[in-house]
């Protein structure tokens, strides 16, 4: 939202207040995509100490030898600041799939004249799945 | 400087046209515009275009039709060149891909309109002249004819000769409204005049802002005779606050008229008997205002249109934009509440005098659409004759412009043939004597020098503005609104002598305030002050041909009423009313309708449908 | 035709191409969450259980494919999103390169540990 | 438009660099510059006053900014009070605090009826028709700007320009292969294929819709929904014939084409014209798609 210069006391910024359903929709939908990206690269980073763990490398955890993989995955799934980051990645993913559909539906010309309430169900049910899923989340976490 | 064959001053119907024709007659052709092309107020037009298609309909019939429309004071030849040329501009309009409604088998639409013995109005849903519009101006980008578009044109280089006749026009002067810079145009060919309706000189009217009658005023003071600037139509149902029309087809469908007191006063007051509320458009404006003049407005300004009764389903059917208008423009519910409406100015049936081809009385100047008067409309426009108009005299103009023969004109321009002085005596002074005005003919010190007189005329421009933003004095919005408030009370659809005299004192009153107008707005970057400054000088030149015309022409013809002479004259009326500019002196004088056609002669019956 | 075929410009292409992996990616996606930490708990991950389920070629192959997608569907996206934002020049194609290295360290990374879990390439 | 450099600097006054030295025509336009300037003040403060006397004024706020006029170089927002009748529009507002208050007061304007496209501005933050915005319908005070992602000329004025030349990007004019035979014989279109067309044809060239739009707004060579929407208009007629809707579809199939629409939809939420661009713009992403995979 560049201008071409500055306008004194116009400040473009303020300008979401006025936004409506689509240009929300698509400001979230652009926020989840790059989460959930940043999160596949954090995410195969984890999972590859699978690979020194193939290989027989192991780590103290909770008083036993453990394999360096289970290990770094118990241990941060131990951690409540991870399960609430799940959770969050969750509502994450969940909004993008029910936007993402939404888009796909769009992008068919299907129901182009409810894209606003379409958008308002994606965020009304996902916020409905991320409260349902809370309890198999955060189970055994403390 | 620039410099082209021909200059097409307008960017409407009329003036896309010309210069495409012009430019297939193989001239090179530049567009000059204060507006961008598709802001013109062709865009405006619902209704539709009148053409004779069909194997049951004849050029002929719509010539008839089109003579007594006119209240016989169209120009036979003219109004047989619009009806035969009509078919084929409007199948080149479809070729060119402007979407007309349809019938079922594939072929463009047409619909009845009010005087017309055959649906022969063909149209593009209530939106004909916006496609119109853009259709051409498509094909103009796709011949990539130069338009300078936002350049308002501020007077016409035309030589001083003594008479008119020998003068000669060689270029336009014109003002860049981004940019302040002043400069010349020369047309080596011709310049075209475009430049539209002249709505502004009245405060309530369908017209666009922009529609200030530049050409007409322009031509004038140059030297050119205006042509039944009498004859103003008032469109019935115009909304109060805006002007925006409201279609005749909500009374087409059964809308009602009532006043204040609920009355529905068509039939109650007996103003039309027989056809109540679908009566001619002059019989229900001039019923409106009688209402609200004696008193039984509503808010004493308007009465009401009322469609509730037809039904939901039936208004959404057929006239759901009227919902939108009235809800857009006045903020009122169709559905639930009836409509303000009022008379309102629509169209000018005169203008700049030209003959068939649009050529005017000076050499090289030519003038189509609403600013010029062939005269096909005479007293009274037909509902779809206009836009044709555009159509068939704009491509005429630009062909002959562009030096295509033609042929011989059969109607004659200024004061040439059996032309008569009129022995009207004005009580008030009219005109402007002193050589204060900006256009070159008008007895300010320009050269006869074909070559020279555009330069000369730029320095004059130059000077003009120059003084313009750097004096002080009045704004010029004050003066506008004076001229088009007098013209709204007394020039309107009710005329009598007393009235019209005390509306010249006012214009001369309106002359002597504007010699000290000003501009308060110093910049050169977009100044629409000064615009609006310069276009207001020329409503002044309008108000008063036409107030003239007005006063002198006693009798009642077409639009025209005058309270004292309740009939038509045509022993001594058969003849347009002509206003020459004389160096500020304006003088009236007269010359024979043409009613001789082709085949037959169109003789006067009386106007009743 | 073979301009014709050629006409199909990469613009179009990539649109495709991000809608099919979409709509790929929401059935496996949805398959995924669903076995990690609805079936499975994702605490009580190990390695013996993920290398089980990956000795087995079609939940490899699906995996990989999983990958393979995301990665282009989220690179695509991310590429997408700055061009849109005016990104021109040379600094869209280091850009692009940039993207397309990342997602090869991805995906190579990605199918390493797969093959690490699986015991090799599992026939 | 947003990727341009700014131009402010470089329009600096003609009459400014006409002298050096102050003729007497600049110091009697500076003279009454300062004149008129203390005389709006004057005025709006009078105006202000009545206002508060009276309950039946609007209030507005409205951008200001001249490049060449001293005191306007620097952007501003100027009140004032307009009083309030039934049906009033923005556009009346501010004709009549122009003609009112400050003749300087600059804004395109012409049919007052929705049709010409000149006065799309950004009223309380979006962008609307101001001849077409019922005063009635917006909250207090109401805040007047240039449409957003456009150059600012002059108060409300912006360089229409880049709309210009996108929109003409298209080859916006009909063209087809074959007329029928007759001289007066007209090409036929079915009524299904008009009604399809029809809404597209509505455009008034207002560039609401350009400016609405975020895509728009970061890459200045996007197409634009208007021209999109142009461009539907004739590759859906079914009279151009399939070989020139072929070329239609290369042109909008470009890199800056309908692939940078990102179905934001607020385009087609501002257009005055109802015209339904995201679908038509989804139609022909859709119909290049198809089109290109037939050959495969
Ligand atoms: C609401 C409405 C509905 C109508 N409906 C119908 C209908 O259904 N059927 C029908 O036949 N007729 C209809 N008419 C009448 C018809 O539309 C007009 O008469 C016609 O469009 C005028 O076209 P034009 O080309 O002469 O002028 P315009 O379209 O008004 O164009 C004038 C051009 O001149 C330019 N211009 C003006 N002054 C200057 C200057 N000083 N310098 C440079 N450029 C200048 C303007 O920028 C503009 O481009 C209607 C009119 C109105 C107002
Ligand atoms: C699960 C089902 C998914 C669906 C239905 C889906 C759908 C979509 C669609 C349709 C778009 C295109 C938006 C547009 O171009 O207008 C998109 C963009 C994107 N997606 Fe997905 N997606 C899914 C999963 C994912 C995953 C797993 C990732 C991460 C790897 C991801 C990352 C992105 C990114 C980064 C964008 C670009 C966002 C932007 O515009 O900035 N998506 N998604
Ligand atoms: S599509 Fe709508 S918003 Fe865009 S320019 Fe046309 S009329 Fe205006
Ligand atoms: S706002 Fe822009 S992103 Fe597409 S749907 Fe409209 S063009
Ligand atoms: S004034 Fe013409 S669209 Fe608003």
């Amino acid at each position: 939202m560049s201008q071409s210069y500055n306008r004194g006391l116009i400040e473009d910024f303020s300008r979401w207040r006025e936004f409506e359903a689509g240009m929300w929709a698509w400001i979230f939908h652009k926020f989840t995509g790059w989460v959930l990206i940043g999160y596949l690269f954090t995410h195969i980073a984890v999972l590859s100490t699978a690979i020194p763990a193939a290989n027989g490398a192991t780590m103290m955890f909770q008083g036993s030898e453990t394999d360096v993989f289970t290990g770094t995955i118990v241990s941060l799934e131990g951690l409540l600041l991870v399960r609430i980051l799940e959770v969050g990645l969750l509502a994450v993913a969940v909004f993008h799939m029910l936007n993402g559909t939404r888009l796909l539906l769009v992008d068919l010309g299907i129901g182009l004249e409810a894209q606003d309430k379409s958008f308002y169900a994606s965020l009304i049910l996902t916020g409905a799945i991320t409260v349902a899923s809370v309890p198999t989340f955060i189970a055994g976490a403390f | 400087m620039h410099e082209h064959d021909v200059i097409v001053v307008g960017a409407g119907g009329a003036g896309l046209r010309a210069a495409i024709a012009a430019q297939e007659a193989g001239a090179d052709v530049a567009i000059v515009s204060k507006l961008h092309p598709v802001r013109s107020h062709t865009g405006a037009a619902e209704g539709g275009i009148n053409a004779a298609l069909r194997d049951a309909d004849s050029w002929e019939d719509h010539a008839y039709d089109t003579m007594k429309g006119s209240d016989y004071l169209g120009d036979a030849p003219a109004v047989e060149a619009l009806c035969q040329e009509s078919p084929e501009e409007v199948i080149q309009l479809e070729h060119w891909g402007m979407p007309f409604s349809r019938e079922e088998d594939g072929r463009v639409s047409q619909r009845p309109f009010g005087g017309l013995s055959f649906p022969r109005t063909t149209y593009a849903g209530a939106e004909t002249g916006h496609q119109m519009l853009h259709t051409m101006y498509e094909q103009v980008v796709k011949r990539g004819i130069t338009v300078y578009d936002e350049w308002h044109v501020m007077e016409l280089a035309v030589t001083d000769e003594e008479d008119p006749a020998d003068r000669t026009c060689h270029g336009v002067v014109a003002y860049d409204i981004q940019s302040g810079e002043i400069s010349g145009f020369r047309a080596d060919n011709g310049v075209i005049l475009a430049t539209g309706g002249m709505g502004q000189v009245f405060d309530h009217t369908t017209n666009a802002v922009a529609n200030t009658g530049d050409g007409v005023a322009m031509a004038y003071r140059a030297g050119v005779p205006m042509e039944d600037m009498e004859f103003i139509q008032f469109h019935p149902t115009t909304l109060p606050s805006t002007g925006v029309l409201i279609s005749e087809g909500v009374r087409g469908e059964g809308g009602i008229l009532y006043n204040e007191d609920g009355e529905r006063f068509m039939f109650e007051h007996g103003y039309a008997n027989n056809d109540g509320e679908l009566a001619s458009r002059d019989v229900v404006s001039r019923a409106e205002l009688t209402e609200v003049n004696e008193g039984r407005g509503i808010e004493d300004e308007y009465v009401h249109l009322d469609m509730r009764h037809l039904g939901e389903e039936r208004i959404l059917d057929r006239l759901e934009n009227i919902l939108h208008l009235a809800e857009d423009f006045e903020g009122a519910d169709g559905l639930t509440e009836p409509m303000p409406v009022k008379p309102g100015q629509h169209y000018a049936m005169g203008g700049i005098e030209t003959n068939e081809f649009g050529e005017t009385a000076i050499g090289g100047l030519y003038a189509a659409g609403e600013c010029a008067c062939a005269s096909v409309h005479g007293a009274n426009r037909l509902g779809g004759n206009a836009l044709p108009e555009l159509i068939v005299f704009g491509k005429r103009a630009g062909r002959h412009a562009a030096g295509e023969e033609m042929g011989e004109a059969e109607v004659t321009t200024g004061k040439e043939g059996d032309w008569e002085p009129a022995d009207y005596e004005f009580e008030v002074e009219v005109g402007e004597t002193g050589g204060q005005g900006p256009a070159a003919a008008d007895g300010g010190a320009v050269a006869t020098d074909p070559d020279g007189v555009l330069e000369a005329e730029v320095e004059r421009a130059k000077a003009r503005v120059e003084e313009l933003l750097s004096r002080e004095g009045r704004n010029h919005a004050e003066i506008r609104s004076k001229v088009q408030e007098t013209m709204t009370a007394n020039v309107n659809v009710f005329r009598e002598e007393g009235r019209l005299e005390e509306t010249l004192g006012d214009l001369r009153e309106a002359r002597e305030a504007y010699k000290d107008v000003a501009v308060s707005d110093p910049s050169r970057t977009f100044n629409t002050d000064l615009i609006h400054t310069m276009e207001t000088r020329n409503i002044l030149d309008i108000a008063e041909a036409l107030t003239m015309g007005a006063l002198a022409r006693e009798e009642f013809r077409g639009a025209h009423w005058r309270k004292e002479h309740q009939e038509r004259k045509d022993e001594n009326w058969l003849k347009h009313t002509l206003v020459s500019w004389n160096d500020g002196e304006p003088e009236l004088w007269y010359k024979p309708t043409i009613l001789e056609g082709e085949n037959k002669t169109y003789e006067p019956k009386n106007r009743s449908y | 035709m073979a301009e014709r075929y050629s006409s199909f410009k990469s613009g179009g292409r990539m649109w495709l191409l991000q809608r099919v992996t979409a709509a790929f990616l929401l059935v496996v996606l949805a398959f995924h969450f669903f076995l990690l930490h609805f079936v499975h708990h994702a605490d009580e991950v190990t390695l013996a259980a993920s290398s089980a389920r990956m000795e087995q070629l079609s939940y490899y192959s699906l995996m990989v494919l999983f990958l393979v997608t995301a990665t282009f569907h989220g690179v695509n996206g991310v590429y997408n999103a700055l061009i849109n934002q005016g990104l021109t020049g040379t600094k869209r194609t280091v850009v692009k390169w940039t993207l397309v290295a990342a997602s090869v360290v991805l995906l190579f990374q990605g199918i390493r540990t797969a093959n690490a879990w699986a015991g090799g390439f599992p026939l | 438009m947003s990727t341009q450099t700014p131009t402010q600097t470089e329009e600096s006054s003609e009459t400014d660099a006409e002298a050096d030295a102050p003729s007497k025509g600049d110091e009697r336009r500076d003279e009454k510059r300062r004149r008129a300037a203390e005389e709006r003040a004057r005025r709006q403060a009078e105006e202000a006053e009545k206002a508060a006397a009276d309950e039946e004024t609007v209030e507005l706020k409205v951008f200001r900014y001249d490049p060449e006029v001293e005191g306007k170089q620097e952007p501003r927002f100027d009140t004032f009070h307009v009083p309030f009748t039934k049906g009033m529009t923005v556009l009346d507002a501010l004709m009549y605090s122009r003609d009112t208050y400050d003749s300087s007061l600059t804004f395109r304007h012409s049919c007052r009826q929705a049709v010409c496209g000149s006065d799309a501005m950004f009223v309380n933050g979006g962008q609307k028709l101001a001849c077409k915005t019922q005063i009635s319908e917006l909250e207090e005070p109401i805040r007047v700007e240039p449409l957003p992602h456009a150059e600012v000329r002059k108060d409300l004025v912006v360089d229409m320009e880049h709309f210009y030349d996108q929109m003409e990007a298209v080859e916006p004019y009909f063209q087809t292969n074959e007329y029928p035979d007759g001289e007066l014989e007209e090409q036929r279109q079915t009524r299904e294929n008009r009604e399809k067309i029809k809404m597209s044809t509505r455009c008034i060239w207002c560039s609401a819709c350009m400016s609405s739009c975020n895509i728009a707004a970061g890459d200045n060579e996007y197409l634009g929904p208007a021209a999109i929407n142009k461009a539907y208009r004739f590759a859906m007629d079914e009279r151009e014939g399939e070989d020139i809707k072929q070329k239609r579809l290369e042109i909008i199939e470009q890199e800056h084409g309908v692939w940078r629409c990102q179905t934001q939809f607020s385009c087609t939420e501002v257009c005055p014209k109802d015209i339904p661009l995201t679908e038509h713009i989804q139609e022909l992403k859709r119909e290049a798609v198809k089109n290109n995979l037939k050959f495969w």
